[in-house]
């Protein structure tokens, strides 16, 4: 199974002008010790930098972190930005704190599915649920 | 231009400005002779330093919370809220993020969505974008003195604007305000750019009036140790000096352990002093902050509460000046103003409390501040040599070297070889010393007490032990221990 | 039948419980083979005695709220909320006040009329009301051990039924459940009823059966200082092992400065064991308690927070065993569940992050134990002096003559000559000694430490100051310094 | 002046079912230091120990503290046993936590003046003012 994962590459990255680069260290090292094979485009990065690494890599899926509240100006139009590129059917992660102020989360979560997201996580998410997630939409069977 | 610590040359300064001010339609609204006329008639006790230097002549803890938000009057608003239900001592203006990399155009779309939806969809003030006039009214409408605060690499503009708008004092620094803000914005230029900023302070300062600066000093706020934000609050220092700033405050975020917390803001008070005055900086006034928890937080309130409160009793043990206040929001994101304030309360509540407390003494605290001192003095002495006596080129290929070295900062101009973890105490030591200029004493030093850890943990060193110290206080934990 | 400090005969303490168990109806539920056999029943890991003993080999500090409702399903659903979303590690049944006072009939009327409100009418649990049968469904619903906490002068029922009911902790003793909470009843009628507490105690104790005993620490909760409350402490402690007491948690409430506190918990375990020792009490095993903030609260819940995270900061500096904790509703009275469980987590957030902080030392901290310790040891040997080795009748004598008095008590039996204030770093000292038997050495350290604050302010020493004192925290501050 | 004022008696206690001796200590010492005789009967005082105390010291004033909420229920008909006992015109002082809960100062004070009280404080009020208004009330002019 081990050999399986490897073969799921993930674009990874912090979008827009955020520079948070702690958590983005952290999952760069989680995902690799769970067995993906890593892109990490850093902080700072833009849409087009999400996508162009992910054409380039045939990536399976971008995981889009943003941590300083302008995540919804930042991430809308990224599953368009997909689709152009061919690449519409990859899967699109978000998570960090995604909106400004304190807000109901599955109001939050609602409005990133709605604009192309395979899934939202609200901030505290622990790395392991988006590792098992990710084996989880990919087919793989968790042995536990 | 080669980058050297020299002060800027008034005709340069002035060539400058004049690109700067043209860069975006506010510019155009700075008059310097006027700026000064105005800042004259600022009084005293709603000037910044001012304030800074009884407090610390009094040996008392100000606090000051972070804040602000996309339109101008939703943004006194809240800094009148902060001020008098928080009962806020000092107050900040927050830029937002896209005015922190020059984007007004992105800030201006932001301000626009913001009027339209009708809450603040960016996650500060966009001060350049709002110009001098607005800046004004924000002023104005509170008692307290305010500060602007970013976390901009090139921020002449917003620095013209800001001082011309009335604010009396101005964080940031060619350092602070790269490494752990950019990814690709060379020292050189940030250096030089702050330069830029440090001088108009300056001009300021011949002219008569008195703007505090405070280098920002919790950097990427995640297990940095003493020695890294003292290596730099210092550089800023000694860079803003050589412009002709005269207020500095120094800061240092909260790791944690106490011993190590009070070491850390005594020592970088006598380290800065040490370095001024060594370098003929002899009437700059030297104040502290000391910044609350900075890592992840907890995501229920009262514990929230219990991490603020924490880092309260640590500033006023260590009688820092000031403290920069968490709220029990933290963990969700940017805090409503009443989550703002609580925090505030919960913190003055302590400060007040603790403001007769002794300063604390121990053979443990006299150890740590030694130790801090030592790896500081080390850091700086080697960027002197590497810049021949030059700061300024020191730092920049100091960086290059990695003998000065941010953990977790995203820029490409860092080494990123530190790593940083917790001993069995809490304090923060090195797991991994990259090409810090250590002596073999200062490194068996940190190397035992990590060993002492990880014995008790039955495990070795890692970079896990690195992660669970960095999800340790969101779980309610210091030391991410394995029990 | 004259008091001494000599353990209960058995047939004695047979004749007494004979009228006890007859003075209510639910006394009739009590039979003591079977309430030894179900007490035995309960393991380890919910007996408190143990959970302690554990927490003091750690060195950890474990938090336990104060509640207690009127009626038996509210109450088991406010524990176990206290339990799950306060993460309390120890649970409390506080009693109501007509129980306290003996007054079944009226706690009586209180259950009713809280029947037929919907809401609890007593400030605390009626536990002999309910009888046994009751008590054991509160301390079975929940996994944390349960202590009963009062207030409670006269307390012999209330102990019958709380140890019956599966209690494994009860607080009080015969003076710090007298002199605070009552105004005539005469300490050597106090002490002989806590005799007999004690004895059912004890012979739970003989029975294989641990049961914990806390004297009530913190006494007025106003200024009290660590040499009085320690006397206290230590008397009820020698007095309750002589009738067989085993565990004993002894307690001490927070006066605000750091130092002092640290070296009154510290100073209690080690005067403790050794008073405990020297009267060949071998076997028992000294735990302590903090309590954070008995004064006056700010009425804003954040600042709330801010005293009750300065305890718990107090409390894990000091390592005391557990610490009892505050609600941000304070001041306003009786809390909801909700906000004791804010209390608590803010607590246990704190002495979670301050569980790997070193135990503190210097120079200022030995000094301050060992003047806890001169001045404790002297009250203690002139009381041994008074009562001729006997330290019940000196307790007595003691009282009467004023060489131990409580500041600001109700009870009659109490001098209240002492005059306490605070020194210049919030610490408390005497203005007056009353008839404290001090040296001159030990009364020249307080004038001195007074006079230093008194010249601070530029103003003689004075009742004046005790009173600003006393208003001092609900105006933000420790000490009420004139400036 | 000083002599004056000692001929001053005043009977100084805390109503009802109360135990809070803080206060009242503060209030002895506070009273005696400014120089008038204090006659105080503590805590958990009746109104017929207020009654027996003022009559037998042939006292000028009673001083009522109460903490605990129940002041208006505690001190209901006071006047009326003054008036019984034969010192009808007693200056009748009360203070503290009168009432239960957070109420308008002014209704309190108004309620307490209407039961026959001379004057009523709120929580939080110094000596050294009931002292002002005694010297006050008793014709007694002020230095300063």
């Amino acid at each position: 199974m081990v050999e399986e994962k490897k073969q799921l590459t993930l674009v990874l990255g912090v979008i827009g002008a955020d520079v948070h680069a702690v958590g983005n260290r952290i999952l760069e090292y989680a995902f690799t010790e769970a067995g993906f094979k890593v892109v990490n485009i850093g902080v700072m990065a833009s849409q087009e930098e999400f996508i162009n690494a992910a054409v380039e890599t045939n990536a399976n899926a971008i995981l889009v972190s943003s941590l300083y509240g302008h995540g919804e100006i930042d991430c809308r139009g990224l599953r368009e930005k997909a689709v152009e590129a061919g690449i519409g059917d990859i899967k699109l992660y978000v998570g960090g704190n995604l909106v400004v102020g304190k807000q109901d989360w599955q109001a939050v979560e609602k409005k990133f599915l709605a604009m192309g997201f395979d899934r939202a996580y609200p901030p505290g998410t622990m790395p392991q649920e988006a590792i098992d997630d990710l084996l989880m939409d990919f087919g793989f069977v968790q042995k536990c | 231009m080669q980058l050297t610590n020299k002060r800027l040359e008034w005709d340069q300064f002035l060539e400058i400005r004049r690109e700067i001010l043209n860069s975006w339609p506010t510019g155009q609204e700075v008059d310097l002779e006027e700026a000064i006329a105005y800042q004259s008639k600022i009084p005293d006790n709603r000037r910044f330093a001012k304030k800074l230097e009884t407090a610390k002549q009094e040996g008392i803890t100000l606090a000051q919370p972070r804040a602000g938000v996309a339109l101008v009057n939703e943004h006194i608003e809240l800094l009148r809220y902060l001020e008098t239900e928080g009962e806020a001592d000092l107050l900040p203006t927050t830029i937002d993020s896209y005015t922190r990399q020059n984007r007004y155009n992105e800030a201006q779309a932001g301000i626009d969505e913001s009027r339209s939806v009708g809450r603040s969809m960016l996650n500060g003030f966009p001060a350049v974008n709002h110009g001098v006039v607005a800046c004004r009214q924000v002023v104005e409408s509170v008692i307290s003195p305010v500060q602007v605060r970013h976390g901009t690499p090139d921020a002449r503009l917003l620095t013209e604007i800001s001082l011309a708008g009335g604010f009396t004092a101005y964080e940031g620094g060619g350092i602070s305000y790269n490494i752990p803000y950019a990814k690709d914005v060379p020292l050189e230029r940030s250096i030089r750019d702050w330069q830029y900023a440090d001088r108009l302070v300056g001009y300021y300062e011949e002219r008569g009036i008195s703007i505090n600066r405070e280098p920002f000093g919790p950097l990427t706020g995640t297990l940095v140790p003493p020695c890294i934000s003292h290596s730099i609050a210092i550089l800023e220092a000694l860079l803003a000096a050589e412009q002709g700033v005269k207020s500095l405050t120094l800061g240092y975020g909260q790791c944690g352990n106490l011993t190590q917390d009070v070491a850390a803001i005594r020592s970088l008070e006598e380290l800065a002093d040490e370095y001024l005055s060594r370098f003929g900086y002899q009437d700059t006034v030297v104040t502290t902050v000391f910044h609350q928890w900075m890592g992840g937080f907890p995501q229920d309130e009262s514990k929230a509460f219990g991490v603020i409160s924490w880092g309260a009793a640590t500033a006023a043990l260590a009688k820092a000046t000031k403290v920069i206040v968490k709220t029990p929001h933290e963990a969700m994101g940017i805090p409503t103003k009443e989550a703002n304030a609580s925090g505030i309360k919960a913190t003055k509540q302590i400060l007040n409390m603790l403001k007769d407390q002794p300063l604390m003494q121990s053979q443990e605290l006299t150890e740590e501040k030694e130790l801090i001192k030592a790896e500081t003095r080390a850091i700086l002495e080697k960027l002197l040599e590497f810049g021949e006596g030059d700061i300024a080129v020191g730092t920049v290929r100091g960086f290059q070297a990695g003998v000065i070295d941010v953990p977790f900062a995203p820029s490409r101009y860092n080494a990123g070889k530190l790593l940083p973890a917790r001993d069995y105490y809490g304090a923060v030591r090195l797991l991994d010393f990259g090409n810090l200029p250590f002596g073999e004493d200062i490194k068996e030093i940190h190397r035992e007490k990590i060993a002492q850890r990880g014995k008790t943990e039955g495990r070795e060193p890692s970079f896990q032990m690195v992660i669970d110290d960095i999800y340790a206080i969101g779980k309610g934990m210091l030391v991410g221990k394995v029990r």
